[in-house]
């Protein structure tokens, strides 16, 4: 099951690839919504499919390199199926919103394709190599798709994305070789290297494994300091590919946190969890400022996603702490880091993709350029400022539910550090209103050719965006039928931490 | 005592070898300095075998070894420099240069 | 004395000899009979290899040779990697006039290399350097241009100087340890002189780092690369590390590993100064064969971690040969793909080759990004032993090196990636990426394609490249 | 015993004319300095016992001086000392190099303590070799073999410019040679 | 009947959702649809009141999701399901067609929706859900005309001021969960352990004063005056912040555990109802005057909070929410017609709208304390409970009434003024006035201005003991009778005193009197100790992370080739020092790194042997 939802975009574009280009955009746009729409509704399937007493689901373990200890090992849980359903969801509207693509369609479906496998596949995997594979083919689909495709200096800023990101993995590949290593028999095996615990009591090797490892993450997610090859990733991408970018792949790295570095390294974990913490409420509090001082509406709104990951990372930071030994309150905290994983891959993915409507329109972002578009595109406006406030974290969406867990859940082990990141709500509040205020409100002001005016959403862009924003308000509103997936699954990480 | 004699034989025509082979400019002299470095070596292989391992026949071996290397050596120089010379008209180092950063 | 142990030897020799008896009756265009003859031993030579594979390890000729996993793997890797080559050079070499002998020395010093896999004899040893190091000198000078001779001299007398040191070294350890076997100085050694034992020691790795191109003995690489014509580049670059490595690693392996010096920290000094060496050089390169040159450097310093943790990790061996192995076919597969486009010298002529050749283009890619260890290429389960090995030795810091010159050489693939993927040059001319043929495109698939299957399929070849080191 | 005076002596001499391939400014004197210092070397080899691979190298040596002496002429090497040599680079470097590593190879040489005496010289040394050429060292004799064909064909291939083609034509059917210079038996 | 509480709030809450979703082609319908939610709510709300539901499904991982009506909700759900729809009724008459109704009902209804959702939820996550959302359709309602950009900033201001109140709540349900109170229920959260009971209680006493414009949070308000004045009616009365009051009235109990907790807040309420009124009294703006005051009588119930007087408090509420409301339409109702609200241009506008003039003049007199008017009784109720506590209190508030009744005589005394020859020069100030006040908000303010005055039979003894039975919380006490008396002296002397002495000059300094008149500039302090140093952090860590962090991190790996580019191009960014040396540094390593590959043998030769030396030398020292 896991595997065909896994592989079916990779199988379709091998079929894809026997198609000559010249059969014409449709054929290839048509696809691709067709083939997407298809793993979401398997994922759909999966989901309800699972049982929710927690533990894994679909699993399946075949022998890969026995001799090097890496199997095909693939499953989902509480905390990856939201993740997976997530990627299928935004890969739909991805889809959807790049049927107007007109440039190279064929290889960027066919790219598109594959990074959808990379990335859905990388939630299942249940093999640090597996794992690794995924993690560093996502790098490079990404690269292509923003050499490519991208604008304004776009081969630098993938240039900079890939060789960032890049050591970031290898950081990774050298704590999974630790860990590894550390396991006897050797095994890179997630379940079984969390049932065996191989660096209990830390101690050095420990910390360096993890020191790796948070490294490899902490770039992937990315934190302050290494969030810098971010937002010029961002700003020259397309809008697909920022939206997938930040949508799906930064959810990599905390995905990686609370898959790997927590339940993998429990006892080095709960050591250095002040250094996380530490870690997530600068990124918390510096995300939101430069965002605040940001021109750039995409530099803007990736800023905002160090922000926003920098709750995540927080809320693990202060699962990890031991001095509130309260479970309830760690246990809110690593839910609310899933849901806020889910909830940040939906709307920043909206976020990007009309980040892209503007850039379609007028070729560029910056907000000083613009003024009034809510008049001669209200539905835009609209639109945007419905998932603005969904993104600053207001009730009635998914961004509250998911920061009032996280904060509400830290604020226990990590008192001083969760009362500095509640600022950060502050902030964000701030400069997306501020930024709504520059773009959507006041004359009408449009860079360019101004008697062209501007364009309201088209079909294909509101088909794919109002979604997001429709599963975000879903699960703003009732937020059980995810809620009731990822508590267990964090329930059960919390016990795997804490003993 | 007399090892040590033998080895510092040897030594001293590795050493004067070695010191042909870097500052002859002509492929020809540096091949002498080449050919010098392995008379040393037969003399140091030489003495080993006698005053270290006579039992068994391995330095003797090491010597057909070094003279055959000398041979191959001296023929493939001779061959390189014949082509090198008929292709450029020249046969001294310095003057084959042009493959460099 | 069994002979049946060396089929793959004999059939190369075989090869060489009938290849050369049948040249000298052959018309110029007809000795394609002779590639295929050259072919044949090497596929011949596969079979016999694939025979043996799972035989018990065996030492041969008076125990001067050694048949086990690492002489098996060698053998694959060299004859597979001579194959490859031998594809490449078709569109090269074809109805050359010394097409018969290019193909002849070729099997010569595959056969050479696969000595210096097996060789437990220092004297053994000294002799498949020369018979692996002589064909190659030749081949280098055999398009007689200026260049291809220049090459050839350099290749020769830094072969020629770099031989003499190691006949050198073999004479300090035979003094050192009163013979030429590799067991009886595994057991002479730790009670000789160390300070012999290292200048032994350091000029017999003189030689052997002269044939895998690792610093201080890389000089010749670039030039040569840049020299030679593309397939013999391809091939100095790819056959004789397989040999100098895995001789390497039997050295330190059998007959040093008790010894007093402290040769784990020399080799990995050697492998930090060839990895950081060759990427620096690479940087700024703009011709793809100069480029590819430093590349070749760089990774043998990646290579000679393995070596460095040979006796402290039983994943060392496992690695350093599943490397060998994924380093072959992605090298030779970037070469090809340079063969392919005989007149794009430069990593500027390759603008719009994407929306030329996109079969080529994305060989390129796999080949590139292997050679960086992108999974699932076969590079990237080479690293992962590699790295494995040398944590699992203490070497961490090593590994930590390696992956910073790993990033730092994605720098420079990518500069070669990128205009690749860009679009095509305003003044664009039809000749630049004009393609040399089939088959060097079809090299280069293949070697694409089977790094990609060794890197997926690594679960088959791993348990065959895992096995005991003789005695 | 051997008696220590001509060791000393025959060392001193090689060292000598060793020395003197590269002071010397004549092609041809440079040679015979190099023959001197082998035979002075096979004189040594001879002393410790080696018969037989004294007067291989007194052989070999002499045969490829003569070669070397003709391609010394072959490229203009100023053959009868007319026109001083001086085709040195980067002599002081070279000189510090070799000087220092004859240094450093001499006290290590005098510092290490090498290995005793293990086993006696046999009788017959040159039938040991046989015997060990034949028996555990046939397979590097074998290559070694195979190294000089490689080199016959290598050398062949790098020194002519002119192939059977060039001389027989693309398909092999000229009945004559094309040589510039007809020569041989019945040409 | 538990659905009766859902429906409660989702009538309006889905209503609104779906009127502002539907953009202009519902303005139509929008007045008609809205009139009806917000009729069918109050129906829904007397309902409720009288069954008492109570509903919970789970929220969080142990922490339910409850919605309850009880005693004090049950008055607080009528009361705001009244005020909307009173205000709604107004509002039809305040737009045109033209403009976007169906958004502003929408918004309208899910302000009050929020509002039911605050006064109804049983434990912190959903009250702070209600909250939260009420304070963002503040910033939508008081943007509502978004092509001025003072109005939008104004927005920003009030909603960022408030949000940052809110964080308390945030930091009050962690301290609640890490203090033992799982649940997050409203009524277990006195049982928190210390010491996360005083950051617990310090959390909600932030939140509150911040909703409700109390000192120093009450800048705010007075920017929420640039909305439409229907929004400033619902705003001040019944919604936003009376929500901060609602809070402190129903955490009472939790102010009594923590110790600390109620004295901070009778006295912020206290002194707050001074400082506002003085603020009040110096404003020359109609709908800035009963801002402040609206701050000032907030004052009262926050002091009734603190000093222990639920249900004081609650009738305060209550009938300020009438008064309050008919003042802010009947200011509204001149503003449509005359187009402005500044008190000076007011001059006779009672007189040529005299059933406007007549509930303005209700309903001043009401907030300025005349008996027999609500907020005389109720007011006394709440300083009845302060004087139990102390007598400072008691004082303060006292001289609050007084200033209280000094605006309002204020105001009152500007409208009724006779019309001046030139009025029509100060007319249209804010936009062209249709010079008539619309039929349907007549309704509107008759019956909001006799609730007001109505609501005066709370005081009424046996009618404050139903209601104090049915809040049921707090201290029963009444005021005694020369408590009345003395506060209706007191607050007739100072009306007729205002009302004599006019517009005559005012013996303070010029310069007090401005700054009571802004607000006392806490705006511009927020603005220069807060926003300002924001910003330049902002700017200068933007600034940081593109010259610095960056550049170093990334000119590591990437090296000299782009960053040596950009020196050579002249540098479009200003590159400092730093990065130009390690961009020459990778360009020089790489450099130096060829540099041995010069092409001479001998060179090679000699790099090798020398090399080699070294090598040989290491494996001999290095053991």
């Amino acid at each position: 099951m896991l595997s065909l939802i896994v592989f079916l975009p990779l199988a379709a574009a091998a079929v894809l690839v026997g198609v000559p280009a010249s059969a014409g955009k449709r054929v290839f746009t048509g696809s691709w919504v067709t083939v997407a729409a298809a793993d979401l509704a398997l994922v759909v399937a999966a989901w309800i499919g699972y049982d929710l007493g927690g533990g894994l689901a679909y699993e399946q373990r075949l022998p890969w390199i026995p001799s090097a200890g890496v199997s095909y090992h693939v499953g989902v849980d509480g905390l990856s199926l939201p993740l997976v359903a997530v990627t299928a969801a935004l890969f739909l509207a991805c889809a959807i919103y790049s049927l107007r693509q007109t440039h190279r369609v064929k290889s960027f479906v066919l790219l598109f394709l594959g990074l959808q496998t990379v990335s859905l596949g990388l939630f299942t995997a249940l093999d640090l190599i597996l794992f690794f594979v995924y993690f560093d083919l996502s790098i490079v689909g990404m690269y292509f798709v923003i050499a490519r495709w991208g604008h304004g200096r776009a081969r630098q800023s993938a240039l900079t994305f890939f060789l960032y990101t890049f050591l970031g993995s290898l950081a990774l590949l050298l704590g999974f070789i630790g860990l590894y290593l550390a396991a006897d028999p050797h095994t890179f095996d997630i379940v079984a290297l969390t049932r065996t615990n191989p660096l209990a009591g830390g101690e050095l090797y420990g910390a360096l494994v993890l020191l790796a490892i948070g490294v490899g993450l902490a770039v992937k997610t990315p934190t302050v300091p290494f969030h810098t090859w971010l937002p010029p990733a961002h700003t020259d991408a397309p809008a697909a590919g920022s939206a997938i970018l930040a949508g799906v792949l930064l959810k990599m790295g905390t995905y990686g946190f609370v898959r790997i570095a927590m339940p993998l390294l429990p006892d080095t974990w709960r050591q250095y969890a002040g250094v996380v913490v530490v870690i997530g409420v600068v990124s918390v509090l510096y995300g939101a400022l430069v965002a605040l001082a940001q021109e750039d509406f995409k530099r803007m709104v990736a800023y905002t996603s160090v922000n926003h990951m920098g709750y995540v990372v927080l809320a693990v930071g202060a699962a990890g702490l031991a001095a509130g030994s309260d479970e309830q309150a760690r246990s809110l905290a690593v839910t609310g880091a899933v849901t806020q994983m889910v909830s940040h891959g939906l709307l920043t993915g909206a976020l990007f993709l009309l980040a892209g409507v503007l850039h379609d329109r007028a070729a560029s972002y910056d907000m000083g350029a613009y003024s009034g578009l809510a008049g001669p595109a209200p539905v835009f406006a609209g639109v945007t400022g419905l998932v603005v406030f969904a993104s600053l974290g207001l009730p009635g969406f998914s961004g509250f539910i998911a920061e009032f867990q996280i904060l509400a859940g830290s604020l226990g082990p990590a008192t001083v550090a969760t009362a500095l990141a509640l600022l950060g709500i502050l902030i964000t509040a701030g400069l997306l209103l501020r930024a709504l205020h520059r773009v959507f409100l006041g004359e009408a002001r449009i860079p360019g050719a101004p008697e062209s005016g501007f364009t309201d959403l088209k079909p294909s862009e509101t088909a794919s965006i109002v979604p997001l924003l429709a599963l975000a308000i879903l699960i703003g509103v009732l937020p059980r039928f995810l809620l009731d997936v990822i508590e267990p699954s964090s329930a059960t990480l919390i016990g795997v931490v804490s003993s | 005592m007399s090892l040590e004699l033998f080895l510092v034989i040897g030594a001293g025509l590795l050493a004067i070898g070695l010191f042909g082979a870097l500052t002859q400019q002509s492929v020809v002299m540096l091949m002498m300095g080449l050919e010098l470095m392995l008379n040393g070596v037969i003399v140091a292989a030489a003495a080993f075998w006698y005053y270290v391992a006579p039992g068994t026949a391995d330095g003797q071996v090491l010597i057909v070894v070094v003279i055959t290397a000398m041979a191959v050596e001296m023929a493939m120089g001779f061959a390189v420099v014949t082509a090198i010379f008929r292709a450029r008209d020249v046969d001294m180092t310095d003057m084959a240069a042009d493959l460099k950063e | 004395m069994s002979p049946a142990a060396l089929t793959p030897e004999l059939t190369l020799t075989a090869g060489a000899v009938l290849g050369i008896l049948l040249g000298s009756w052959l018309p110029r265009h007809r000795q394609w009979v002779v590639r295929l003859l050259a072919a044949l031993a090497c596929l011949v030579g596969l079979a016999a290899t694939a025979a043996a594979i799972g035989g018990a390890p065996q030492l041969v000729f008076g125990g001067s040779y050694a048949v086990d996993t690492a002489t098996n793997a060698g053998r694959v890797i060299v004859l597979a990697a001579t194959l490859l080559t031998i594809c490449l050079s078709i569109d090269t070499v074809g109805s050359h006039p010394r097409e018969t002998e290019f193909y002849v020395l070729m099997l010569l010093a595959a056969l050479g290399t696969i000595m210096l896999v097996g060789a437990t004899d220092l004297l053994l040893l000294m002799a498949g350097y020369l018979l692996a190091s002589v064909p190659l000198y030749a081949l280098a000078g055999l398009v007689k241009d200026a260049l291809g001779t220049e090459a050839a001299l350099k290749y020769y007398l830094m072969g020629a100087l770099l031989g003499v040191t190691m006949l050198t070294g073999i004479t300090v350890l035979y003094g050192a340890g009163r013979s030429t076997g590799y067991a009886t100085l595994a057991q002479n050694l730790p009670g000789a002189p160390q300070a012999a034992v290292a200048v032994g020691l350091v000029a017999v790795l003189a030689g052997l780092l002269f044939k895998i191109g690792s610093v201080p003995a890389h000089f010749w690489v670039p030039d040569i690369t840049e020299g030679a014509s593309t397939p013999v580049a391809a091939f100095v670059t790819t056959v004789p590390k397989i040999g100098g490595l895995i001789a390497t690693y039997r050295l330190v392996a059998e007959a040093l590993p008790a010894a007093g010096v402290n040769w784990p920290l020399l080799v990995a000094v050697l492998a930090t100064a060839s990895m950081t060496l060759g990427n620096l050089a690479a940087f700024f390169q703009d011709t793809v064969r100069r480029l590819l040159a430093y590349s070749t450097i760089s990774q043998v310093g990646y290579l000679l971690l393995a070596v460095a943790v040979a006796t402290r990790s039983e994943l060392a061996l496992p690695a350093l040969l599943l490397y060998l192995a994924a380093y072959a076919v992605t090298n030779l597969g970037a070469f090809a793909v340079v063969a392919a486009l005989p007149h794009a010298p430069n990593l500027a002529d390759y603008r719009g080759l994407a929306r030329r050749h996109p079969g080529l283009a994305a060989a390129l890619v796999v080949c590139l990004l292997g050679l960086v260890g992108t999974p699932p290429t076969a590079v990237f389960l080479g690293k992962l032993e590699i790295f494995s090995a040398a944590i699992d030795g203490g070497y961490a810091w090593l590994a930590v090196v390696a992956v910073v010159n790993t990033i730092a050489s994605l720098f420079y693939y990518l500069r070669w990636i990128a205009p690749a993927f860009a679009a095509e040059p305003e003044t664009y001319s039809e000749e630049v990426l004009a393609p040399a043929g089939r088959w060097p495109a079809l090299g280069a698939y293949t070697a694409a394609a089977a790094s990609l299957a060794l890197g997926v399929a690594g679960g088959v070849v791993l348990p065959l490249v895992s096995g005991p080191l003789l005695p | 015993m051997l008696s220590a005076v001509p060791a000393w002596v025959f060392g001193a001499l090689a060292l000598v004319s060793g020395a003197l391939v590269f002071r010397l400014d004549s092609m041809a004197k440079v040679t015979f300095a190099l023959l001197a210092s082998f035979l002075f070397v096979a004189g040594e080899v001879l002393l410790l016992g080696l018969g037989y691979l004294g007067v291989v190298l007194v052989l070999m040596m002499v045969m490829e001086m003569v070669i070397m002496v003709v391609f010394m002429i072959m490229y203009m090497m100023n053959p009868a000392g007319l026109m001083p040599m001086a085709m040195f680079h980067n002599t002081r470097g070279s000189a510090a190099i070799a000087g220092g590593i004859f240094i450093a190879l001499t006290v290590g040489i005098f510092l290490v303590d090498w290995p005793a005496r293990a086993g006696r010289p046999p009788a017959d040394s040159t039938l040991a070799l046989g015997e060990s050429l034949m028996g555990g060292q046939m397979l590097t004799m074998m290559t070694l073999g195979l190294a000089l064909f490689a080199t016959i064909v290598a050398s062949v291939v790098l020194a002519t410019h002119r192939g059977r083609y060039d001389r027989f034509g693309d398909d092999l059917r000229a009945d004559h040679p094309d040589d510039p210079i007809p020569g041989g038996v019945g040409r | 009947m538990e659905a009766l509480v859902w429906l409660l709030v989702a009538v309006p809450l889905g209503t609104g959702a779906v009127l502002a979703c539907t953009g202009r082609r519902g303005d139509r319908p929008a007045p008609a649809v809205g009139i009806t939610a917000a009729s069918v709510t109050l129906v829904l709300a007397v309902l409720a009141a009288m069954s008492r539901p109570a509903v919970s499904v789970p929220l969080f991982a142990g922490i339910e999701a409850g919605l309850a009506v009880d005693g004090l909700s049950a008055v607080l759900v009528i009361t705001v399901a009244a005020v909307t729809l009173f205000v709604l009724w107004f509002s039809t008459g305040e737009f045109a067609a033209d403009e976007p109704r169906a958004r502003f009902t929408g918004l309208m209804l899910v302000f009050a929706g929020a509002m039911l959702v605050t006064v109804t939820a049983t434990g912190l996550g959903v009250l702070l859900m209600g909250w939260e959302v009420m304070g963002a359709t503040s910033w939508a309602l008081i943007g509502f005309w978004w092509r001025e950009p003072h109005r939008v900033r104004a927005a920003d201001v009030a909603f960022l001021t408030t949000r940052a109140a809110d964080l308390g709540l945030y930091l009050a349900a962690g301290a609640a969960l890490a203090g033992g109170v799982g649940s997050l229920a409203l009524t277990e959260l006195p049982q928190a352990s210390q010491p996360w009971m005083a950051v617990l209680t310090a959390g909600v006493v932030v939140a509150a004063v911040g909703k409700s414009a109390q000192l120093p949070f009450h800048f705010w308000l007075s920017r929420a005056m640039e909305g439409p004045s229907s929004v400033s009616a619902l705003l001040h009365s019944a919604t936003m912040v009376a929500a901060g009051g609602y809070l402190l009235l129903r955490l009472q109990p939790l102010l009594a555990a923590s110790g600390w907790g109620e004295p901070v807040i009778a006295w912020t309420g206290a002194a707050t109802a001074l400082v506002l009124g003085l603020v009040a009294v110096a404003q020359s703006d109609l709908k800035q005057l009963l801002a402040a005051s609206t701050s000032a009588q907030i004052g009262f119930i926050v002091l009734a909070a603190g000093a222990g007087g639920v249900a004081g408090g609650t009738m305060q509420l209550v009938a300020h929410a009438a008064t309050k409301s008919a003042l802010f339409l009947a200011a509204g109702a001149w503003l449509t017609a005359l187009g402005t609200k500044a008190l000076p241009a007011l001059r006779g506008a009672a007189r040529r709208h005299r059933l406007v003039g007549v509930t303005f003049t209700v309903a001043a007199a009401t907030l300025a304390g005349v008996p027999p008017l609500s907020l005389w009784v109720t007011k006394d109720a709440v300083l009845a409970t302060a004087l139990k506590g102390s007598l400072g209190l008691y004082a303060t508030g006292l001289a609050a009434a007084v200033v209280a009744a000094v605006y309002s005589a204020k105001a009152a005394w500007v409208v009724w003024q006779p019309e001046p020859e030139d009025a029509e020069s100060g007319w249209d100030t804010e936009h062209a006035g249709t010079r008539e006040v619309p039929a349907f908000a007549r309704p509107a303010l008759v019956v909001l201005a006799g609730a007001a005055t109505v609501l005066g039979a709370l005081g009424v003894p046996p009618v404050a003991r139903a209601l104090q039975a049915l809040i049921g919380v707090g201290s029963h006490s009444l005021p005694k009778a020369w408590e009345l008396v003395l506060s209706a002296v007191l607050a007739l002397t100072a009306a007729s005193a205002t009302w004599w002495w006019g517009d005559r000059a005012v013996p303070v300094p010029l310069a007090a009197r401005r700054w009571l008149g802004q607000w006392m500039r806490f705006e511009r302090l927020a603005e220069l100790l807060v926003v300002r140093p924001t910003m330049t952090l902002a700017r200068t860590l933007a600034a940081f992370d593109d010259r610095v962090l960056d550049r170093v991190v990334m000119s590591v790996p990437a090296a000299g080739m782009w960053l040596a580019r950009l020196v050579d191009r002249g540098a479009e960014t200003p590159v400092d020092g730093v990065v130009r040396l390690v961009a020459q540094g990778a360009r020089g390593l790489g450099t130096l790194a060829r540099r041995p590959q010069t092409g001479q043998l001998h060179q090679y030769y000699a790099q090798a042997a020398a090399a080699l030396v070294v090598l040989a030398l290491f494996l001999v020292f290095v053991r």
